[in-house]
């Protein structure tokens, strides 16, 4: 177990740090608002010149190897100026998912076409508006020369501006478990996939996907490698939106702790009231368990640890609670300008306000975690 | 019959004849009647409604006759209150001036000052904003910086002012600025009344987090203002602002009751977004602890808000209770707008498209908008301060 | 629905905090607990002279019939100085019982000599640790001349002491409900009641009472008035128990206040430190709500409105969750202190600690309360 | 082989034959082995334990040979160490002289006081305990006024130092006296060793909210003092003590670890007062989250610390994260013993009468006791304090 980045992820984490900032800073994210693009390709297409793109996609297939904790910086390290780019949702969330199923000509150059850049896809599991990983009702039954779809997904992430969709699914004749599902490549824009778009306060591409006798070929549909499949890639989504929870946070903090030191009220600098110096403290010692704990998590799912379910559980309940303490606390410290769009501190609240939905909210992973650990 | 009962039917009856049935029931916020020097109605029903209510005086119904006001007495105005109440009839006019400007000039201000501004403001002749708070002087109101130098005749104003509610729509603002330095810095204060066609005002409106803008930022730049402008005695605003900041802790703390409004409550949506037994129970048990715990400190705030009414009832009032309300109303508040929001899931955290229902829809604005309920109006770190030194007598640290 | 004291519970009051202070201050607590005795005999005649043990007798019986409001206020005051006496097991919760009772030579007879002092009665109505008061084993069943019973009933109050205990029970045949439940007479001293004391933290009289094959006469099992007879008695002993964590948290916070202002350190006195004032200000507003609520729920169950169980179990959830935010912060803010023996503070969190469990936790009550309220 | 791995061969083998098997596995609060003038043993094999272990100057590997002490170099005491974990060896001696007094002896004491009292630290021939807290002094410990006068050849002490943990017991304490009143409080503070049974001293236990009596306050009443007994110079004892208050931290955020001895856990208790379905989950879904939300903040401090541990290892280590453990593990605690009494009921709650089982008595036990651990070592505020300046760098208030 390493809780610690080694030489070379830290040195990802140092230039990870540089190109946000310098690259795809806020105001970045705040132009983009201004148009209907998902995220800005020439940024995309330099992180992808960066190697981003490859770092889980296997070595044979282009890629770099580079390991979970890899992307786990990164993710951190781009919410902290609100990136958007399809890293998420297609270089860690859509790799892993296909890194877990079964080789094929398809999967792939699937897998390959991703690490090169010449593609983005996206990952469609969930159906349900509130957080249920175990309910899969889209199904796919045998058809002439392939496969018949029918079903809907909930809220994708990225959805839209995707060449591919990876949709999980199971036989009409099966009742849904892990050994029996598998994952349907489909064009977002082709006729007869339905994609509304939804906008969420933290104004990324999310749409809901509607399928209704939509034809496949034979190829199209990949399987799992195993019974663990689908819930290592849920794992692999959820510590990453656990990752850019802490990447938000951390982001609100320093800046409210910028903030404090330098604003006056009553003729004192407004960082030497006690009351709020302990508050204040209190935060930094949760993200200072965030932290390890998303390190741990990252670590455990990377290195498929036994125990990398509940770890996953603890880093987003942590992360969920951490970020609702420390953004909604960065915006009361700021006082009035802390609500205005003009500061970037209600950005950070609204993004990490979504985060906290998306992959689980701390009911559910609190209880998940009590189920894991046989109670 | 005592003349307050014939008073009240003949109120009674005046209302049923001349309020317009489409002027009944709760005002949308697209229904509200506004002052202005180019006022226009939401409806010819509004104007109809208004121009009534404005004859009589009845916009501003305790103010004196002679400045054009209803002049009821207290027991009266309550009557009409009351009246209006029954038939849930919307308000015929809704302005920053009739509630704080008014009452501030019927105390501080001169006779020509009245005579001037006092008919306008039951007129809707002019709407009225307020230019308190600054980017400097926030919590800290008395250490305000925007400056008006003695020009003799007039003050000549720099500076600049935030936090202005509806300060782009808005004809007059009354402002506090600073006239001295010399002293403590609640000395040297003077509140000035200042037309914003005066050459030099500028306004800006400020984006909120939630999406809305009804705040702006007023920008002065050396805006000549006549000395007969200043209300109360120069350097002494102070005295006539704490008189106002009265008013207006009293409607942040009002503003913090009428929220999910209907009959639409916190455990019937639940129970739409969560589920519920066949006996209605909640599903999930932590959301209906949470809930369950919501509504009872909801029910203590208000019931605590009914105890001080009786305790003033029965002149036993402790002063100090009061002083509570704001803090716990505005944090319980946020604190139903996330429990709302988890319950919701992505459902509750709609921004555009049209794929939200409207208690969606309200539920993130509510969320969002209402950040600012613990900061405006005095902040909740200040609320705690003046409860610890007032309520509780602790002794004043250097720093607090 | 009065939240104001009127004018002649206010004079009780008054002479109610004078009593304890003089006769019963907790120096009194402290020689008892040297003792074998669960409280001063001389100072409960003196409390039965003032009139408080007949407060809610009716006045056919020799009562004051003065409601239930004022022996709210009682228990509030003689808490905040951890008076011992059988105010509220006896004057209260047992004459309540017997109130709900259809009148009976025994039961008017027991009513009148409770008023006068000639007796004191404990009720014994639960029988788990956890609270669950829905749960009846106790049986009597008919017997020659008379009724035999069985069961056990835990942690009653004051039952070595009583002369008389009041055991709630059901026939051998009925499944409980209320309607058809009722009262037994016992000797808490009889051969074949067996007692066992059970030492808690609050250094208070408890028993585990256990009854086999135990004979009572006819007329010493009385009828409950109505189906709703058993759940006011409940009420009554639960808002009572409430009223007594008020006093409590009340006392430990005011002399929390006083030691702030007096207790300097780092040349300062500590209350003028602001993190402690803004704690100090939140427990302030959380006092405040509790003394209304409480005053809310002594008036609902005095005037049987029909939200009384809410407005009970909304009382009893706020007291325990300000008494232990109040008590255990009174401990820190006293610092070493706080821990010792010596000083009272600790009392008042081992009462209040207590109490919290007595009648309900929060968990409870808020479940029940979301019962009632349709959700 | 190297020298150290045939160390630890030799010490493998010589605590196998010589570590009796009843001074193996957990320590009972009876089995412990304290020092003293008058030292008894809980039992035979205790004494021999004991003995064996001071013969080889093992009840204080790491003091020097010369004085008694095992002079085991880091590395071979990290071997002693291990070795003893494996057979899980009881500690043969525990003092607060060996781990306190005994390294600021070595740092600071003269020549004549190490050869005087470290040999008999390492032979257990004393018992020693701390005087520094004083009524009037508490987190502000350097405003201590325990005086001592200088009357020349001795120090005449007045004044009483509080807290003394095992003060009864104990045979000498070293105490922090004032020696001046010039300059800043930190300067004219002494460090100075006492035996208790000089005329004057007196010692009185302090009773404890959870019953127990372990720490105690000492009064000096015209105690005489040579002037030798000064450890470090006059008036510059802050150093020494500052050095002292490291290991005292240190200790008390150990304290925190190794509750709920042996091997039941909460969920286990849970299930136990609780219930559970046949799948063993809790039925109280309300505890369920509150015990799961307990276990993992345990779970995140204990990998916190193993972080920083691998952070060292690494020399990558923040060194602001240790100043957050005792205030995270300490009050995490006090959230585990309420919860455990709220499950338990009354049973949880047990103060005598033989009614309750062992874990019942535990949890009682340990709820009122823990109340000390965010007082004691610094307490909770300070460590927020302390947060705030060094790893926030927020800026000194007058007040902070």
């Amino acid at each position: 177990m390493s809780l610690v980045l080694n030489e070379e992820q830290s040195i990802l984490q140092q230039s990870a740090a540089e190109f946000f900032s310098s690259v795809s800073p806020v105001t970045a994210f705040r132009d983009l608002r201004e148009t209907s693009q998902a995220y800005d390709a020439e940024t995309w297409s330099q992180m992808v010149e960066l190697g981003w793109s490859s770092i889980l996609v296997p070595e044979d297939l282009g890629g770099l190897e580079f390991g979970l904790t890899g992307m786990g910086v990164l993710a951190i390290e781009g919410a902290r100026t609100l990136a958007k780019s399809p890293l998420s949702s297609s270089a860690a969330v859509s790799v892993a998912a296909l890194n877990h199923c079964k080789p094929s000509t398809q999967r792939d150059a699937l897998l390959s076409a991703l690490a090169s850049g010449a593609k983005t896809a996206a990952f469609a599991h969930l159906e349900t508006a509130q957080f249920n990983p175990s309910i899969i009702r889209t199904q796919s039954a045998s058809a002439a020369d392939g496969f018949n779809i029918n079903g809907r997904k909930s809220c994708v992430e990225n959805a839209q501006s995707a060449d591919v969709v990876l949709i999980t699914a199971r036989s009409p004749d099966a009742g849904y478990s892990d050994s029996n599902g598998f994952v349907l490549l489909i064009d977002p824009n082709a006729e007869g996939v339905e994609s509304n778009s939804i906008g969420l306060v933290d104004e990324r591409e999310y749409a809901d996907i509607s399928i209704s006798d939509f034809k496949i070929a034979k190829d199209e549909k990949l399987e799992w490698n195993d019974g663990a499949a689908l819930t290592q890639v849920i794992n692999t989504a959820t510590v990453i939106a656990a990752c850019e929870l802490y990447g938000c946070s951390l982001e609100a903090f320093e800046r409210t702790l910028e903030y404090v030191k330098d604003r006056e009220q009553f003729g004192h600098k407004i960082g030497s009231f006690q009351a709020l110096q302990h508050r204040l403290a209190h935060q930094y010692t949760q993200l200072e368990l965030l932290k390890t704990v998303i390190y741990d998590a990252l670590s455990a799912v990377e290195k498929m640890r036994k125990d990398a379910s509940l770890a996953v559980s603890h880093a987003k309940a942590l992360a969920n609670d951490t970020a609702k303490l420390v953004t909604t606390e960065a915006i009361q410290m700021h006082g009035g300008i802390g609500i205005t769009d003009e500061l970037d501190i209600g950005l950070f609240y609204k993004r990490a306000r979504v985060l906290r939905t998306l992959w689980g909210d701390s009911v559910y992973h609190r209880s998940h975690f009590a189920s894991l650990s046989g109670y | 019959m005592s003349d307050l009962d014939a008073f009240r039917l003949e109120t009674r009856a005046w209302l049923e004849e001349n309020c317009p049935k489409s002027q009944r029931g709760p005002v949308t916020p697209d229904g509200v009647i506004w002052p202005g020097r180019n006022q226009t109605f939401p409806s010819e029903d509004a104007r109809l409604w208004f121009e009534r209510m404005r004859d009589k005086g009845w916009t501003c119904p305790d103010y004196p006759a002679e400045y054009a006001g209803g002049g009821l007495s207290p027991a009266e105005e309550k009557v009409l209150r009351e009246e209006m109440q029954r038939l849930n009839c919307c308000p015929p006019l809704t302005d920053q001036g009739i509630g704080m400007l008014g009452p501030a000039l019927l105390e501080f201000g001169t006779e020509e000052q009245k005579a001037e501004h006092l008919p306008k403001i039951v007129r809707g002749e002019l709407r009225w904003c307020q230019g308190y708070s600054e980017p400097g002087a926030g919590s800290d109101l008395a250490s305000l910086q925007c400056k008006a130098e003695d020009k003799g005749d007039h003050f000549l104003i720099n500076g600049t002012k935030i936090w202005t509610s509806y300060g782009v729509e808005s004809d007059w603002i009354f402002c506090l600025v600073r006239t001295s330095n010399d002293g403590p810095k609640q000395e040297g204060i003077t509140f000035i009344l200042v037309d914003m066609e005066t050459p030099g005002v500028k306004v800006k409106a400020i984006d909120l987090i939630s999406g809305a803008s009804e705040f702006a930022q007023v920008f002065f730049d050396d805006v000549k203002v006549p000395k007969d402008h200043v209300v109360g005695e120069i350097h002494k605003g102070w005295t006539v602002a704490k008189s106002l900041l009265k008013h207006e802790r009293k409607m942040m703390s009002e503003l913090s009751k009428g929220v999910l409004g209907g009959t639409v409550t916190l455990p019937d949506l639940a129970k739409e977004y969560i589920g519920c037994s066949d006996e209605g129970e909640i599903t999930q048990p932590l959301y209906r602890d949470a809930i369950a715990h919501h509504e009872m400190n909801m029910r203590a705030i208000g019931l605590t808000g009914y105890r001080t009414h009786q305790e003033a009832l029965a002149r036993k009032m402790d002063t100090n209770v009061p002083l509570i309300m704001k803090y716990l109303g505005t944090s319980e508040l946020q604190v139903k707008d996330e429990l709302l929001v988890d319950m919701m899931g992505v459902r509750g955290l709609g921004w555009k498209d049209e794929q939200f229902n409207e208690n969606e829809e309200r539920a993130t604005r509510e969320l969002l908008f209402n950040k600012a309920l613990t900061i405006a109006g005095g902040t909740n770190e200040i609320q705690l301060n003046i409860i610890a030194k007032r309520a509780l007598g602790l002794p004043k640290g250097p720093h607090s």
